[in-house]
């Protein structure tokens, strides 16, 4: 792995952060609304994980997906225009931050019910098969989302067929304000599993190199031999979305957990081994701030969408009124 | 009407390699309902695919295959099961194109087949179309006639819109002509299916068998009811239902469903709305009495809307 | 109207040890909407039951639980999630009890917060009260002010039916009058809530107060409507509506839900089937845009009714 | 287990045998309506289990309820009945052949829709927990039910919650016309209790005195320490329901497994142990008969249920027309 490619890691990681700091901004002044789910602290699973993913490979997530979006190639700026619901937007100003995608990049949602993806994943899995592409679906979800009927219907479907996805679990500890272990009945989500005979894998989603091969050895095994499940232990720093009292967590805990800032953790990592200058790092902040900055001007200058554009979009073929 | 689908169904296959089955039993099984028997022989196992019995991930699989370029036709083996896959279907089929703006489509069908009147009991008879036909995003086709179902099957499975496809399980029997190979008739449009001057009744499915048993008996009366199939319940083509109704100034609705919240309500709202002045009589519904229905079969039968009960309904409003 | 919802959870807990909580979040975090702070500590883990995020089997384990004798509270934390639990409310809250011959009954209350206006785009903004509406064996309820709140949800707790009690997330902020203590308000009973001779505005829920607005508009135009609100969907009590009708012979409908097929359709076939002969002109509904709603904020209030279109659609109807 | 124990199982297992076969000709006949799913091959299941449950345990299953619901001690006269749908059947002629249930034997159904019955059980023993009563609720379902999201969401919560349930899936090796391997992940179905950390067993269906054991133990150990998954390798001699094509299968297979008809077995067992004399068997074989005969008849002579039954029994308060 050279330099540059550290360097690119990195900024994108410092890229992420920054554009969710100025989100969380623009939400307080009320320029964003509806819910804002920030990715802060779970940087280096996007990173790390898309950073070997192939061009024809597909992914979906959840809501929480500012972070995957960007790993995806979808510019900061129609991110932040879909935030403010700009029809430069990913989606037109339609979706808004839960509903970010980029088919053009095979990003595919951002998608607000949870759970619901997993059968879109094994389903566009489905169609690269059918079609005998070697591509492969990468599926994100939480650890919240492995106790609903749609994980286990779509995981034994994955296996029975044979289906390329990459199940990815981002075990950040909670959903909403439950604990993995108030809501699931293993601790430990790669168990769940063993209850498909399916290969899978853990690995400490701090450490974006460590994710990175972790996520090269998940994808070559999909390729080879069928779904694999990656559960990636990480933690969102921040409140479930805006406006989360959090009282069911402690700030010792997430205080104990920014020890392990995975852009900090990082840097420490490049300077220690001296792969990447102190100079090398900061110039990738000071650009990924420009970007951020330059996004945010772009999303707040471009257009509402035309009044029209509410009927627009809907069905291919005929009235949208009956 | 079986020969209709199946024969749609395989000409699609035949003619569109994107075109796929996957369902409950719809492979080695050749079909709950027979529809599909011998393609699973003739496609093979990658076409026609027999899935777990698991409704959400049938239907969140095909949305998957669809918006990833596919032409998935799903099947749920009843309606009944569709609540299973609730989600799937108003909230992504649905919903799926516009939340993103437009950037791909859903090509997707569902078909599921409903109804009542097979001592099935209270979750496996039920006729829940209408609730379908409220969300907008959907099309909701649901055929009465052999014709109509090969015809309207192969615009859904061409269309690039998502369609739920509603057959109704006592009319796999039902005969009649059917124009063989390239055949469609248009999604959302209405049909009279008899012509008369005195009376409107409009109707769907099933109940449009009914309905015309119900004309021929009102016919001997000297009394000669136009028959509307609304053949699409979204989008709803009120047009004919308008001009009959301008002319016969009279209506029943006859539906098979619960007639609160049903799609005589709609449909009579409708009328109201658009033909006002041309109400000579309050227009009547004929549905299904407002119970789960029962497994004895007088019981459900008194539940279910009877050839009497249209033509009683038809003398009230002359 | 948080407060009163909150309060008849917490006095009807208090009365009866069988009736206990279950959901996301309604522990440890308060209840997404705070409407069950404090409950958790007070009434501990067992009577406070936090879920995984499994939405069937949390109204599946409800429905186990009222059949064996408990009157759970069950809350989804919005009503786009009841979808994923549709089979156990459509086919096992509404007919258990009827499908065994009545050997027992199925107390539950299934709580759901649903509406638009919030930007959470087309999966999270619905108003879907209407298909729930349409399934005999339910109950549904749905309360326009935080007195009516609070009395329907304890008279839903002590219900031995299976009530959808649905929330408006844009409600909770209503102030209001609310007798404390014990306070019922009977099921399946309409009310007027504001008195007028000129036009009937029949609504429900969130639309109730929009109309109320409307109507004092309006007032100043000389016109006085007569506001009444429905409150419980099924079963749908007309009195009301037929008796203000037949002094105004005129009626606006306002719901936020989509029109097809929608509440709002029903009213108005029911008013023309039971008070033709006092129609002077005909009924409009006035209801949400037939889209998914999109996110952007303009673009969404743009298909919500809001009071500007009531006001219109009284003007239409005079 | 003294030798009359052993004669009422053996007479309560051919009772539903000859029961059943009885209904098969009463379908035949038209007289019986809907769908039919026979229990036949599958009798040593709900003798075996149910002949070691407390009377305050409570039981449910699926539509294949007729040996269930007997086993649960229901008269066989009730059961039929309520095929024919009379005013007499468990159900009064308003739930057929999928739902028998009799409250007053704890039986609680009969559930036609696949899987749906699972969290009501699970909602049973949270019931049973709540009041600090030792009851198990007994739930059984079918292989091919293990694969529908209602499975995944039950087991996890009754794990989470500790609950009080012996969860019993009837590995029939088929769902309908899909074999165990083409619908689920995993061939033996109590792997899959592993991505829960749910203990778990697997026994021979088609011999009643090893279900027996293995209920008694699995009983014990949910009283002792939760939920439990109690897989029975089992099979149906008939059609999924009549009108069956049965193309999925061949006759030889069928022939294989009726050399092990759980009837027969056990037969053998207590005459080669000299156990229970044939002649005694033989009475208990005629009684059993007899007792077929009698409900027969009873069922045939009971009145259709008034037209006012109609809307009787859906709500207790309340009009139903709205
Ligand atoms: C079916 C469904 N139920 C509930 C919700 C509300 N909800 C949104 S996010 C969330 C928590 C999900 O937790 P997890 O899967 O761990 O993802 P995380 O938020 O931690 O990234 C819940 C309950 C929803 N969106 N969909
Ligand atoms: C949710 C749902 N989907 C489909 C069906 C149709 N169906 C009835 S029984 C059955 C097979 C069930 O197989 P299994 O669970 O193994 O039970 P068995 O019939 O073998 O006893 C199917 C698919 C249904 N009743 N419910
Ligand atoms: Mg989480
Ligand atoms: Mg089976």
């Amino acid at each position: 792995m050279d330099r540059d490619e550290h360097v690119r890691m990195y900024r994108e990681m410092v890229l992420v952060r920054r554009m969710e700091e100025a989100a969380a901004v623009l939400y307080q002044q009320g320029k964003i609304g509806g819910f804002l789910h920030l990715y802060i602290g779970q940087e280096a699973v996007s990173t790390g994980i898309l950073s070997v993913r192939q061009p024809q490979d597909r992914v979906i997530t959840a809501y929480r997906d500012h972070g995957i979006a960007v790993s995806c190639g979808v510019p900061a700026q129609a991110v932040m225009a879909e935030l403010l619901g700009k029809v430069t937007g990913t989606s037109k100003g339609k979706g808004g931050s839960m509903h970010l995608a980029d088919v053009g990049v095979n990003f595919w949602g951002g998608h607000a019910i949870v759970g619901a993806h997993l059968p879109l994943a094994a389903g566009m899995a489905l169609a690269d098969k059918y079609r005998h592409s070697d591509a492969v679906t990468l599926c994100f979800f939480g650890d919240g989302a492995t106790n609903i009927g749609y994980f286990h219907e779509s995981l034994n479907l994955s296996k029975v067929w044979q289906l390329p996805v990459l199940w990815i679990c981002e075990n950040n500890q909670y959903g909403m304000g439950t604990a993995v272990d108030r809501a699931s009945a293993v601790s430990e989500i790669r168990q769940k599993a063993e209850g498909y005979g399916m290969a899978n894998a853990r690995v400490d989603g701090m450490n974006v190199l460590e994710v990175r091969e972790a996520a090269e050895k998940a994808l070559a095994a999909v390729r080879q031999s069928g779904p694999f499940l990656l559960e990636v232990l990480t933690y969102r720093f921040r409140g479930h979305s805006m406006g989360d009292p959090e009282r069911y967590r402690t700030s010792d805990e997430v205080q104990r957990w920014q020890q392990d800032d995975p852009i900090g953790v990082y840097r420490r990592h490049l300077l220690d081994h001296k792969i990447v200058t102190a100079k090398a790092l900061d110039a990738a902040e000071v650009e990924a701030e420009d970007q951020v900055a330059a996004a945010v001007r772009f999303a707040e200058e471009s257009p509402e969408p035309a009044p029209e554009a509410l009927v627009a979009d809907i069905y291919v073929e005929g009235p949208v009124e009956p | 009407m079986r020969e209709a689908i199946s024969q749609a169904l395989w000409e699609e296959m035949e003619r569109d390699e994107r075109v796929f089955i996957l369902g409950e039993e719809v492979g080695v099984w050749g079909g709950t309902y027979a529809v599909t028997k011998g393609f699973y022989d003739h496609f093979g196992p990658e076409r026609v695919r027999d899935t777990p019995i698991a409704e959400s991930v049938i239907v969140g699989a095909a949305n998957g295959a669809a918006i990833a370029g596919l032409r998935p036709v799903a099947e749920l083996m009843t309606i009944n099961f569709a609540f299973l896959a609730m989600d799937q279907i108003v909230n992504h089929s649905a919903k799926l194109r516009s939340m993103f703006g437009g950037q791909f489509t859903v090509p997707v069908v569902i078909r599921a087949v409903g109804g009542g009147g097979r001592q099935l009991g209270a979750t496996h008879s039920q006729t829940p179309d209408v609730i379908f036909a409220h969300f907008p995003g959907l099309k909701v086709v649901a055929p009465g006639t052999p014709a109509d179902a090969k015809g309207l099957l192969k615009a859904a499975i061409r269309s690039d819109d998502p369609v739920m496809y509603i057959e109704h399980a006592t009319l796999y029997q039902t005969r009649g002509e059917v124009p063989d190979g390239e055949f469609l008739e248009p999604i959302g449009v209405s049909k009279v299916q008899r012509q008369g001057r005195d009376v409107t009744i409009v109707t769907y499915s099933k109940m449009l068998q009914l309905s015309l048993q119900a004309a021929e008996q009102l016919s001997k009366g000297g009394v000669e009811a136009e028959v509307v199939d609304l053949r699409t319940l979204r989008p709803l083509d009120m047009g004919p239902v308008l001009d009959s109704f301008r002319r016969t100034n009279r209506a029943v609705i006859v539906e098979e469903g619960w007639r609160s919240f049903g799609v005589g309500a709609e449909v009579a709202a409708r009328i109201y709305e658009e033909a006002f002045d041309y109400v000579d009589a309050p227009i009547r519904r004929v549905a299904q009495k407002e119970v789960p229905l029962p497994y004895n079969r007088q019981l459900e039968q008194s539940a279910l809307p009877q050839v009497e009960d249209i033509v009683r309904a038809v003398r009230e409003v002359l």
